[in-house]
Formats: structure tokens, sequence, C-alpha cells
């Protein structure tokens, strides 16, 4: 992952073109190029969705446009620690909410938010088929099976 | 063409395969409501995603009711568009659609010219079930030198989308976000101004509602008008004249410049010129420019510029300087005639009535939106001052008229005042796609094979297709020329040309589908293409009435050069009445 | 790797390969097939059921016999280690005691192949193996 | 080369991996080369074995042991006992929760008897990094038997014969849908697979694709081979990041086999498939929204006709099917199509692939015959309700079906049935509820997915969700009235006429099927109560002073500190400060703290 600054240097807009190329700069790719572009950055600012608009001769309003359109895609950094609540049926219905809950006041963050710190990010998503283990929250890598509210200060010690 | 029968509300109809039952349905006189859906036949133009299902019918042996705009008509298909079913669901999914819709109406710009509101009135809404505790999806709203966003009252028709992609590839909107929060909207939420836009407008001459409107000027004109130190100018475009009318119920294609020019009198502005001696004035500079570059040409100088492109059309400008900033030096160096009339009322018609530069305000009626962006550019202005004031639409001009107490109809017809109002046949067609090069050839080819034109019609030149050419016999020399309008159209010639694919000489492009009289400042077509049809007629009609047809010959112009200017592209017409050209595509951000 | 060129070569290869995947194939429908499980607690191991049971299966697969070899704890007959029970399909399992790789030859040629009773059957009031186990 | 007398099979599906599988595998194979066992005993890593509620699951072959629950450190202990002495490790065997005894033989766990496993057949059985171990299952064979045997027409009747409908949503028969495709005649088509499972609860189509890729490009290629298509396309939930990985793997290896690429098997046919992926949007799941995404748009749906068939991808004609649907077919051509049409219902032929969730004591995934009953699938294969509390519902379907009651038990589930019933198949999700479940919170819910999921294309399902999830929002607070419930009717009867694609078709099923089975469940919101006790707006807390020992358990789990009480003396709650989260009550063992 390279670190973003405020505008794309030199390496950052080589690193686009090569992805680009890599899929023969067709705009049919689009979504498998975002993929790549994401992976890279660590998320999608304007600037990248910019140089991928000039690289595939498309307009940016396109490219925001299925940004904006696909969850997993982000335009805010993520945190050193992603956190995700599954908030699939299987989760839902062995009490993931109040789990997402006491995660948002305990960060005092809201769902695609980030601390401050940079620390944490908070994100929910749907069935990561571990439902044998509802309900389930990832931080990182990490899956954290039948978890409960009090759980959750114990897990986020683990990172702090 | 194969033929199939169906019913449609106990009738039967007969029509070609392929035809949808919403046109099926018409044919009967069945006029099956319609939000989202757009076809403007003649100019190759459909919106057809069938989104908002208000046109839905029941199909006997189908589960769910069918869109009729999308739903093609089958041999022995039985189909109803009043059952109560289908009353119901349209009557629940307009209420649907208006819920998350703001109801102020009473001070909406859209309001009586809106289709969202004509529906409500058609199916009887009389409340919004659960009001109270529904949410409504708002947005921030964005105000344009030319465009006005409002998308709180978007209904996700996605006309809008499909004119600035498919129709002028200009790229600003695009759909955003989904589910209840999806709109239509230019990349990262910017602004349009810090987007792709070229103020075309054509967004705003589709839009079903209030969400996409014109900025108003009317309220500074009025202004103007009871300043009693100003003396204010007043200019029309061409295309005006052919669409006006139809806001007070004449028919489309009615010419209405007579009682056009006695209601501005009427509205109280000092002097009532016209844009179209402006545009026998661009004929004259645009026209030597073109006759310079092609003698330069066939004397062999590998450095001249070829085609020359026509730079009357300020959305057209717009467009090439963010898409071609490579190709900056091919298009005429001539100001528009709006801009031109600007700088010849300040400097030379000022001068003669003995009114000083400020207390003058030039004011132009235009079909257009993009010149309200583009008189308030920096390089036509003076000390801050502009040459062109403002600029207001057909649609605020009939607005204007309305609102103090006029009967249009029953004006006589008065003309224009004199110097800048007398114009030509040439002048009049710049309204319409293929008019500015056919004027253009008119004087072009009297002063390049001086002899006498024995015909002034160039048919060939004519016509509502995209893409146009034709070739030009100047006296054993052959002129190729190309025509676009639309800037998907355009786009695709100037491509044509940058791959070396085409040998033209000249080329006219126009922004708007049709050239000016389909233009974002026109009165509402509401979809319907048989009105661009019908202005795109009267326009040359009113060419074929005028006593003179080219623009060289309108002695007001020959008047202008001799006590003013000297000649066409003399270093005072340069000053006055030529421009230069900037390379915008990278300063478009926040 | 080879390309595969033809449904040929498809074929020979399957058959090549399926004799890494016949121990899961048989243990999925065991009871159309030999089951053999030896005694393999630590008396068994002691008195060389390993060798016993690598030669169940290296037997097997000289003659083409098809076996499902499995190991087992104590079945509690520790004098007469190693000690084995065959089941054939449809028949009561019978254990044989005092096993070594020639004795498992025997059992394969004779027993398990034609059904002929050999010496070395430790006589039992069979129930099930399994059960004792758990 | 090795001769392996014994096999232990891991599970390294998704779930199993997040509890340490593959940590196990590891531990495994270290002891059993410390004992010098690693030619004699084999670790497998293979797919998902349905099971999940107890994973990570070792099965030993050929014994058929079950271990369930296995933990990295268990390595030990299994290959010391197990595969040294013979003897079973007992504490690890799964315990049959109704007759309270071990079982060692998986043959004999209530969970398997009762399944058929045709689309999971090699699930849980080989290594699906493993090509070989696909081949030697008769892998490829099928592909080999119809460009030998069959003409692609042939081929398209084996597949109609058969009975073989879409395993995706609305269960279109997939002989026919490869017949329309190759009826128009177009030299580039395209065959698609999609493997955008979006169904909250539903895994089965990653459990196959990291279990079994292998069986997903075989029947790509048969396809393409029926409808003359050359490219095959994968589209495939970025979030499947396990099964993205192992399709790869799978690609290649059968690419450097010749079985994609030029000339397969030495035949005309050639056909190479590549890997799109999904980017988290559930409407992809419809066929034209799909095929939009993979052309780099946003996945909205266009109004069908055209049908993919006829212009799909690229405007070319193109077949889609879901996984489940291709991993049987295969097995079709091999085995004939009576074969699989004598499994079944009449209509609906051969098996399903059910992921069972929810408040289920053996939740996982399994397959089923079609006709197979709600209470076969639920008590027995399920193993019945969790904690011995009460059924009250199973949602079958994901978002687009509906909440089935008591008395649907015993319709044998087909694909007619289910929608007759209010519900339908959907990709196979079951969620089952218990008593403490309250539907109108379980419509609001759905909902909620519905409205964050809609495109937002058409208007019944941009904004008609929208006020069907705010109008059961007020409900479960406390502030409905009757009138909302007639609105909740039309609005679900009109969305269901109007919308433009399946899935906002099918969207209003969870509201409208408990509204016909719970239909007193919802006047009772009105009425101002909760009848399960779930909604917080009816329901307050409170200690049972004679069971509260004053054990501080609840005040310190409390996270606004509303639970106040002297130690060893009963407790009380400040109903003010109260959020009503319930976790003093989970907490409680005592059974002190009472919903009333």
């Amino acid at each position: 992952m390279c670190a973003l600054k405020e505008a794309l240097s030199p390496v950052n807009i080589k690193t686009i073109k090569d992805i680009c190329q890599s899929y023969n700069n067709n705009a049919g790719n689009l979504i498998n190029i975002l993929h790549r572009v994401q992976e890279e950055f660590g998320y999608l600012p304007i600037e990248v969705q910019e140089a991928v608009a000039r690289e595939l001769s498309i307009s940016v309003a396109k490219i925001y446009g299925v940004v904006s359109f696909y969850t997993f895609f982000t335009m805010k950094p993520k945190g050193k620690y992603p956190i995700s609540v599954c908030l699939g049926t299987a989760c839902y219905v062995r009490g993931s909410e109040p789990i997402l809950e006491e995660l948002k006041k305990t960060l005092a963050i809201n769902v695609g938010e980030t601390t401050p710190d940079g620390f944490f990010s908070l994100d929910s998503l749907r069935c990561v088929g571990a439902c044998g283990l509802a309900p389930v929250v990832i931080v990182g890598e990490k899956v954290y099976g039948r978890v409960e509210v009090h759980d959750i200060g114990k897990i986020l010690s683990e990172y702090k | 063409m194969e033929k199939i029968k169906l019913t449609i509300d106990k009738r039967t109809v007969e029509v070609e395969k392929g035809t949808t039952v919403y046109q099926a349905a018409k044919q009967i006189g069945v006029n099956i409501p319609v939000l989202c859906y757009m076809n403007l036949g003649h100019l190759g133009i459909e919106n057809r995603p069938g989104g908002c299902r208000v046109c839905v019918v029941e199909v006997e042996g189908r589960k769910n009711l069918a869109p009729s705009c999308s739903t093609l008509c089958t041999e022995g298909m039985v189909v109803k568009t009043n059952s109560p079913r289908v009353l119901n669901a349209r009557k629940t999914v307009l209420e649907l659609i208006l819920s998350d819709h703001p109801k102020d109406c009473l001070v909406c710009a859209k309001s009586g010219n809106c289709e969202l509101q004509e529906l409500a009135i058609k199916l009887g809404i009389r409340e919004i079930p659960g009001e109270k505790y529904s949410e409504m999806s708002t947005y921030r709203p964005d105000t344009s030198p030319s465009i006005i966003r409002d998308l709180d009252k978007c209904v996700m028709c996605r006309r809008c989308e499909t004119m600035c992609n498919k129709v002028q590839t200009v790229g600003a909107l695009n759909a955003i976000n989904r589910g209840f929060m999806a709109v239509v909207a230019p990349a990262f939420e910017r602004n349009l101004e810090n987007s792709p836009c070229t103020f075309c407008g054509q967004c705003v001459a589709v839009c079903p509602t209030g969400a996409l409107t014109e900025v108003n000027h009317t309220n500074q004109l009025i202004r103007a008008l009871a300043d009693p130190t100003k003396t204010v100018v007043v200019q029309t475009a061409p295309a005006v004249r052919a669409a006006l009318g139809e806001e007070f119920g004449m028919e489309p294609g009615t010419l209405v410049t007579g009682k056009m020019a006695a209601a501005l009198r009427t509205l109280g502005f000092d002097y009532v010129f016209d844009t179209d001696f402006a545009a026998d004035l661009t004929i004259m500079e645009e026209g030597t420019e073109l006759l310079n570059r092609i003698g330069k040409f066939l004397e062999g100088d590998k450095d001249v510029k070829l085609p020359i492109l026509t730079s009357c059309c300020p959305a057209w400008v717009n467009f090439f300087e963010c898409n071609y900033p490579d190709m900056l030096d091919v298009p005429s160096t001539a100001r528009s005639p709006q801009q031109m009339f600007g700088s010849v009322a300040k400097a030379y018609l000022a001068d003669k009535l003995g009114v000083k530069r400020e207390d003058m305000v030039v004011v132009s009626i235009m079909p257009c939106l993009a010149k309200k962006y583009e008189c308030q550019r920096d390089e036509f202005k003076i000390d801050g001052n502009p040459d062109v004031d403002f600029s207001i639409s057909t649609r605020e001009l009939a607005a204007l008229i309305k609102g103090a107490n006029i009967s249009f109809t029953s004006l006589p017809d008065e003309d224009f005042d004199n110097p800048l109002g007398e114009s030509t046949g040439a002048a009049v067609i710049f309204g319409a796609t293929g008019g500015v090069i056919e004027a253009a050839v008119r004087t072009a080819y009297e002063v390049f094979t001086k002899k006498k034109l024995d015909r002034v019609d160039f048919t060939e030149l004519r016509g509502l297709e995209g893409i146009r050419s034709a070739s030009i016999d100047f006296n054993g020399t052959t002129i190729n020329i190309g025509i676009a309008h639309g800037l998907g159209n355009a786009r695709k010639l100037l491509d044509g040309i940058r791959a070396g694919m085409y040998n033209f000489h000249a080329i006219e492009i126009m922004a708007c589908p049709g050239g000016c009289i389909g233009g974002g400042g026109q009165p509402y077509h509401h979809g319907n293409s048989e009105i661009i049809k019908a202005r795109h007629q009267a326009i040359y009609r009113e060419d074929a009435e005028k006593p003179i047809r080219k623009s060289h010959e309108n002695p007001y112009i020959v008047k202008l050069y001799e006590e003013f200017l000297g000649s066409p592209m003399s270093e005072k017409a340069h000053h006055l009445l030529h421009t230069h050209y900037f390379d915008k595509s990278k300063q478009k951000q926040d | 790797m080879a390309k595969v060129k033809s449904l040929e070569d498809l074929k020979k290869l399957k058959t090549q390969l399926e004799n890494n995947l016949n121990l899961r194939e048989k243990s999925d429908n065991p009871d159309g097939y030999v089951q053999v499980k030896v005694a393999m607690a630590t008396c068994g191991i002691a008195a060389g059921a390993r060798d016993v049971m690598n030669r169940f299966i290296e037997k097997a697969n000289e003659e083409k016999v098809d076996l499902i070899v499995t190991q087992t704890g104590c079945m509690g007959y520790c004098y007469a280690e190693p000690t084995a029970e065959v089941k054939l399909p449809g028949k009561d399992p019978i254990v044989f005691g005092y096993l070594n790789p020639q004795k498992v030859d025997e059992i394969i040629d004779k027993y398990i192949k034609n059904g002929e009773l050999i010496e070395g059957i430790i006589p039992v009031n069979y129930q099930t193996i399994d059960k004792d186990n758990i | 080369m090795a001769q392996y007398k014994m096999h232990l099979l891991v599970c390294g599906g998704t779930g199993c991996r997040a509890s340490e599988s593959t940590k196990l595998v590891e531990n495994l194979q270290t002891v059993l080369r410390t004992n010098g066992l690693d030619n004699e005993v084999q670790v497998v890593t293979t797919g998902c074995f349905g099971f999940c509620e107890k994973g990570p699951i070792v099965k030993v072959m050929p014994d058929n042991t079950f271990y369930v629950e296995v933990k990295p450190k268990d390595a030990e202990e299994i290959i010391n006992e197990h595969a040294i002495k013979g003897r079973k490790v007992s504490r690890l065997l799964y315990v049959d929760p109704k007759k309270e005894e071990a079982v060692s033989d998986s043959k004999h766990m209530g969970f398997y008897q009762k399944q058929i496993r045709i689309a999971l057949r090699n699930c849980g059985f080989i290594n699906p990094e493993n090509i070989d171990e696909y081949i030697a299952r008769d892998g490829y064979a099928a592909l080999g038997k119809a460009l030998t045997e069959y003409s692609p027409e042939q081929t398209i009747d084996v597949i109609k014969k058969s009975g073989l409908r879409g395993r995706g949503g609305a269960g279109f028969p997939t002989g026919l849908k490869w017949e329309f495709a190759s009826k128009y005649k177009d030299n580039e088509k395209y065959v698609v697979c999609n493997a955008d499972e979006g169904d909250p609860g539903a895994f089965m189509d990653r459990s196959i694709l990291e279990g079994d890729p292998h069986s997903i490009l075989e029947a790509m290629i048969i396809c393409g081979y029926c409808i003359g298509a050359r490219n095959g396309l994968i589209y495939i939930r970025a979030e499947y990041p396990l099964a993205i990985q192992r399709l790869k793997i799978a690609i290649n290896q059968a690419r450097e086999y010749g079985l994609l690429g030029e000339n397969i098997l030495g035949s005309s046919l050639s056909f190479d498939i590549e890997i799109r992926y999904g980017a988290g949007a559930f409407v992809c799941g419809e066929e034209t929204a799909l095929i939009h995404s993979m052309e780099g748009e946003r996945g909205e749906p266009t109004v069908k006709p055209p049908f993919p068939a006829e212009a799909g991808y690229l405007g070319k004609p193109t077949n889609v099917n879901n996984v489940e649907t291709y991993a049987s077919v295969p097995v079709i051509i091999l085995k004939g199509a009576d074969w699989f049409s004598s499994i079944g219902t009449e209509k609906s032929k051969g098996t399903k692939v059910f992921a069972l969730a929810g408040k289920i004591n053996n939740v996982g995934l399994i397959e089923v015959p079609m006709g197979t009953t709600l209470r076969e699938v639920i008590f027995e294969i399920g193993g019945g309700i969790k904690n011995g509390k009460a059924f009250k519902a199973v949602q079958t379907g994901g978002p687009s079906g509906g909440c089935l009651t008591e008395k649907h038990l015993d319709i044998p589930i087909d694909f007619e049935n289910l929608v007759a019933s209010g519900s339908m198949m959907g990709s196979g999700g079951m969620i089952v509820m218990d008593e403490d479940d309250c539907m109108v919170s379980v419509a609001k819910f759905y909902l909620e997915f519905t409205v964050e999921e809609s495109c937002g294309k058409c208007a019944p399902c941009r904004v008609g969700n929208k006020r069907m999830q705010e109008i059961l929002d007020q409900l479960t607070k406390g502030n409905g009235t009757s009138e909302m419930i007639d609105q909740l009717y039309n609005l679900g009867s009109v969305i269901k006429d109007t919308a433009l694609c399946g899935l906002g078709q099918t969207s209003p099923n969870p509201v409208l099927s408990t509204l016909q089975n719970f239909h007193n469940e919802y006047v009772a919101h009105v009425e101002g109560r909760c009848p399960a006790g779930q909604c917080r707006a009816f329901i307050q807390f409170l200690i049972i002073a004679k069971k509260c020992t004053g054990c501080t358990a609840c005040t310190r789990v409390c996270p606004t500190g509303a639970i106040t009480g002297e130690r060893k003396q009963p407790h009380t709650i400040d109903q003010l400060a109260c959020i009503k989260c319930g976790v003093c009550q989970r907490k409680c063992k005592f059974n002190a703290i009472e919903v009333m």
C-alpha cells in the first residue's frame, strides 16, 4: 500500500498507468481496475479516480458513479485495523446489531468512518460465510466468532 | 414491414412489428402517462430506462405489470391501460415519487411547465400517505453561471444523464450513489462549474421537473429597465423568433419576429436590435478567415490549419477548450454573434449615441444557456464591464412578457431599430444546424469566385441528420464541408479529423441537437421532436422571405466597415471581433 | 505437466490418479469392500502390528484386491497380538491372531480372495469393535 | 510415491479457516513429520463439509471418524492416539444432542443421514487445489463424454430432460436457457457464471467454489460447447478471497492440462475463462445488472426482453447460470438425465443445497432431494431449535423470500410449493427463528437490507421500500397505526407488481409473508405490545428481587450503569437510564432478570 500525499506523485501515476495498461486501458474492465487500484492505495481518493479516468478516456463522473454505487469501493482511508461487523441474517438473529451499536459507541464513530487517530475504521458487511460462528466481528484479518456485547472492550484492547 | 394485431382497452390495433405498447396505444388515442420516457425521433435521441414505472399496463398472461414504454407489442397481446389494478399501481407509484419531492410548487421555476405536476393533476393526487414520517433525499444546491441544480427535485428519470453522455458526450453528469440517495450529479458532487460541463443546457431542456433550471436574469433586467441613467439595448438571436410563439399557445413553427420586436419595445428597451446583424458581421469575419486559410492552402502553405471550425456556439467552444486542447488553433477566431454585437454596440453604437460605455446595458435574448456563461468570460470585458451585460433565455423573455400583461398574440408586427437591426436571410439561418456554413458559403463563393451566385439555397447543407457533409464547387475548386450538431456528433467528427479520416475545408458545429432552435433556453419541447422540426422549417421560411439573403449585401454591414472597422480582419476588427481560446482540460477542480 | 490431448489421455490419467483417492472412495461406501482392522494399541505395535498393517496394504496393491485397511485400538486379545479383524462384504467379521507379514499374505490369498478359512482365527462373541473404543 | 494408509481431511472452508483450521493443518503435518508418519498419513485440505456449526472439522479416512471443533493444539492427540494407536479421540467426537451419545462415523450423524450430495459431491472430499483429485473422481469426464458422444443439441437435450432448473432464484429450466442462447447466431457469445452470492446467510456458492472449483469450470466449458461460445466469465464477489484464489488455481491447472484453451481434448472446441469481481452490490445477482457490472458500469438492471440469451454481455448472446446450477451439470451428463430426474418432485428435479442458519442447532450447508419437508430439514438434519426454544418461523429465499411457519413445515420443498406459500427458493438460505424473534423486526431487518441494496433505478424499489421500512420502524417504535398496516399491504403489492427487476419485485416478500402469517403480531404492535419481547419500545427489564443473589455480575456488564444495589442484596434497574440492551439478562446466572 503506498502512502498517499495530497497530489499524486509520478510513481503513483505510473502505478495507475500500469494497472490500466494491464487491462488494455479497456473501460469495460473498470471494476477490476478499481479493485487493483484500491488494493494499491488503500482507497480511491479524487486524484486517483481522475487519473484512472484519464487513462481509460472516460468521464470522471462515470467513475465516481461506479465508485459510489459499489460498497466495496471507498473514498476514505481505512483505519490501521479495519473492523467489520457481519450483519448477515444469521448474525443478525444471533445478535449482531447490539454489537455494532456498542462498537459505534465505544469508538465514537459511525459505520464507514475512521477514528481520528487512524487506528480503527468501522464497517458492516453481509455474510462472510462463517454463519456457524455467528455473530461475527472481523478485525483486520482476524475473525472473532460468537461475540457478545461485553467482549468488545476486550477485543479492542488487543490492538491498543 | 410485418404487422401485428393486439387489443388495447378492448380495441383492436394493428401496428408494425417493433412498436411498443405505449406507441400502439397512442395510435388509438390512448395516452398512457409517462415520466422518464422521452423520444426525440427526428434527432435519434431516446431515453427509456424503464425506471419511473408510471406507464405500467396490465398484459394478460403476465404476472406483473409491464412498462408500456419498453414493452414491445406481440401478436394477440391483450393490454389494459386503465384497469383498477393499473390505476392503483400508477397512483401509488406516483405518490411514492411525490413523497420524495419537495412540495414548493408555488415558487418553483418549473411550475406550470412541470411534467411531474401535470401527472399529479392528471392522476388526481390529493395527499401523500405517511408524509409525516417520510424522509426526503436532500442534496446540496448548486448554482453555476448558466444552470441551477436543485436535486431534491430529481426523480431519476435519467434524461439529463442521457443528454450529457450519450448525446453530448460531455460526461459532466452521471448517476451517483445508489438506492434512496441515487441521483444524477457531477463527479464527487462538485458544482457544475468545476465539471466538464459546457452549459449547453440540454439537461435543462429535457428535465421533467424543477431539478435543472436556468439561472434567471429577469430581475436584473427589470432593474436595468427601471434605471433612467441606463440606455438598455437588446439583441435577439435568430432561433428565438421561431419558438417564442409556442409560449403563447401559437403553433410550433410560427414566426413571431415582428411581435417580438413590438413586445420588447413595450417592455421598455431603448433600442431593439437583432443579433442577426451581428451574424452577418460574423460571416464577414469568419468567411474572410476561411478564404484566407483556403487561399494559403491552395498556394501550398503546409502550416495552414484546415478545416476551419465555426466558433459561434459557446457550448461548443467550452467543449473543445476542455476536450481538444491540442486543437485550439483550428477553430475560427471570430467571436460569436452575441459577443460581436456587444462589442460593436459598446464601441460603435455608444459612441454614435453619445452614451458612456458604463451607462449602456446590452441584453441578449438567446435560445441558449451557454450564452449566460459566455457573456461573463473575462476576455469579453473591458475593465470589468462586459460587452454583453447579461443574457436571458427565450423562456425568460416569455415570462417577462406574460408578467407585463402584454397580449402577445394580438401585438402588431414591428421592425427592429437601426443601425444594428438590419439583417439578411443568411443571418436568420444561423438558428438551424448547417445555417452558419450555408451563410458563409453564400458570401465566400461570391468573394472567392468574384461571380454572382445563381442560387442561394444550398439544400445539401440542410437537414437534421447528426453528421452531414457536402462538396461545393467554387467555380472549379471543390470545397468540402462538414456539419455536426450535438456535441457527440462533433466529437465523432473531431476524432475523425485527428485520425486524418477527412479532408474538410470547413466544418460547422452546433452543440445542441438541431442547432440553436433546439437550444437549452428554448420553450420546453417535452419530448416532442415535431416541435423542433417545425422550428427548423420556420427558420428557412424566414430566410426565403428576406429581400437580401447574403451577408455581404447587408447595407448596414457595408456601412459599418466603411465608417468604423475598415475591412474584415483589419486590426480594429481583430481587436473587437476576434478572440482566442484557452486550455481548460486541467483546470476543472475544486 | 503434460497436456491432456484427448479423452483417451484423460481416461488414462484418471486410472493413474484413481489409486490416490481409492482410500477415500472406498471408505465413503465401506460395505461393498473387504474391511481390515488392525489392532494398533501399544501392545499391538510392540508385537509388530505396524509391519502387519503395511503388509496388508502392500499385498492388496500387488494382488489388486480392494481393501479398506483401518487401524483400531486394543481389541482385548493382547495374548494373540498382532491381531486384525477381517470382514468380507455381507459376512460376519473374523479376527485373526499371531499375525506376521507372511500370515497376512496367506489371509489375502486364501481367505479374502477365495473365502478359504485358515488357521489362526480367534473365536469371539462378536459385537462391535468400535463401541469399545469410543 | 508414498502409499498413504490414512487420510486426514481438514475443512479449509472460510468458516473453518476463521477458526484456525489452517494452523491445524500445519500442526498435523508437523506432528506427522516428527513421528515419521508423513509418508503414511496424508493431510488433505478440503472444501466445506457443511457442518459449520461445529467447525473446524477433521474427517479421518478410511474409518469415517468425524471430529468436530478441533483446535490447532489437538493435532498431537489426534496423531498420537488415532493415527498411531488407532484409538479415537472421544472428546472430539460429535455428540448427538438428542441421544446424548458420541457418534464416530459421520454416516450415522443425523446431519448427514438425509442428505444426497450432488452439487456438493466433492466438497469435503477432495483437495480443491489439486486437479488430479478432481480428475480421479471422474472430473472432466462429462466434458469428454459430451465432446465425443453428443452433439451440442444432444447435450442440451440431456440437460433439458434432466429437469434441472436454475438454482439462483426463480428456477428457470437450465436446458431451455441454453437452448435460447444456442439459437441466436453470433460468432461471439459468452458463458457467465454468477458467483455474486449476495443473500445474507447463504453461502453454498462460496462453498462449492472453495471446495470444488473444477466442477464449475467443467460445466462452463460444456455450456460453451452447447451454445457455441469461446469465452467464459465468472463474476464473483470480492468478499470471497479464498474462493477467488482457488478458482485462479483451478483455471491455471485446467489451462496447463489443456482443458481450457484451444482444441480441448483434441476437439474443435476452444474455450477460456476469466474472472470478474463484484464490488459489493446485491443487485448484481440479477443477471442484467451483473452483465452491466462486468461491462464496467453501475450494476443497474435493464428491462427484459431482450434477455441475455439474445443480447447480453457486450450485446452478445450470453448464458448466465449460478454456481450451484453449473455444479450439477457434469454429474447429469455422466449419470444421465433419467438418474437426475428420478430424484426430486414432479416439477423440481434433483437436489438443492440449503444454508441452515439462525436459531438452529446444526448451522451449516446441506443438500437434500427436492421434496424433502421443512420439518425434516430443520428438525432432523438441523437438529432442531437451539436451547430447546420453540420454533416460530423459517425464512427461506433471503431478502426475496418470505417467512414460513409451523403450518408449512410438512410441505415438500420445491420451487412451486415455496412460491405458493408466499416465499421462494431463492439461492437457498434458510434462517430459523424461535419464539424470541419479533416478526415485525425481522421484516424490518430485510427491508433495511433491501433499502441499502436497492440500485435506485426504479421508483417503486427506490422510494417504496424506503417507505415500507419507515412504516415498520414506526411500528417497532410504538408509533404504529392500523392505517400503516393497510399501507404496507398496498405498497407491498404495488412494488411487487411494478418494480423493474426480479429483486425489486420480490423485495416486499418478507413483509407480505409476515403480514399474512403473523398478522396478529403486527396488530399487537399497533396496540402497544411486542409479543416476542424484542422491540425495546415495549419492554422493560426488571430484576426479580427473590431470585437476585446480589452477585453484581449485571452491574459490571451494564453499559450505562443503570443497575445499582449492595453486594449480596437484590439489585434494581433505573428504567430511565436503561437502554434495554439486554446484556444483563444474558449475563445473569439466576434468571433473575425478566422482560416485562
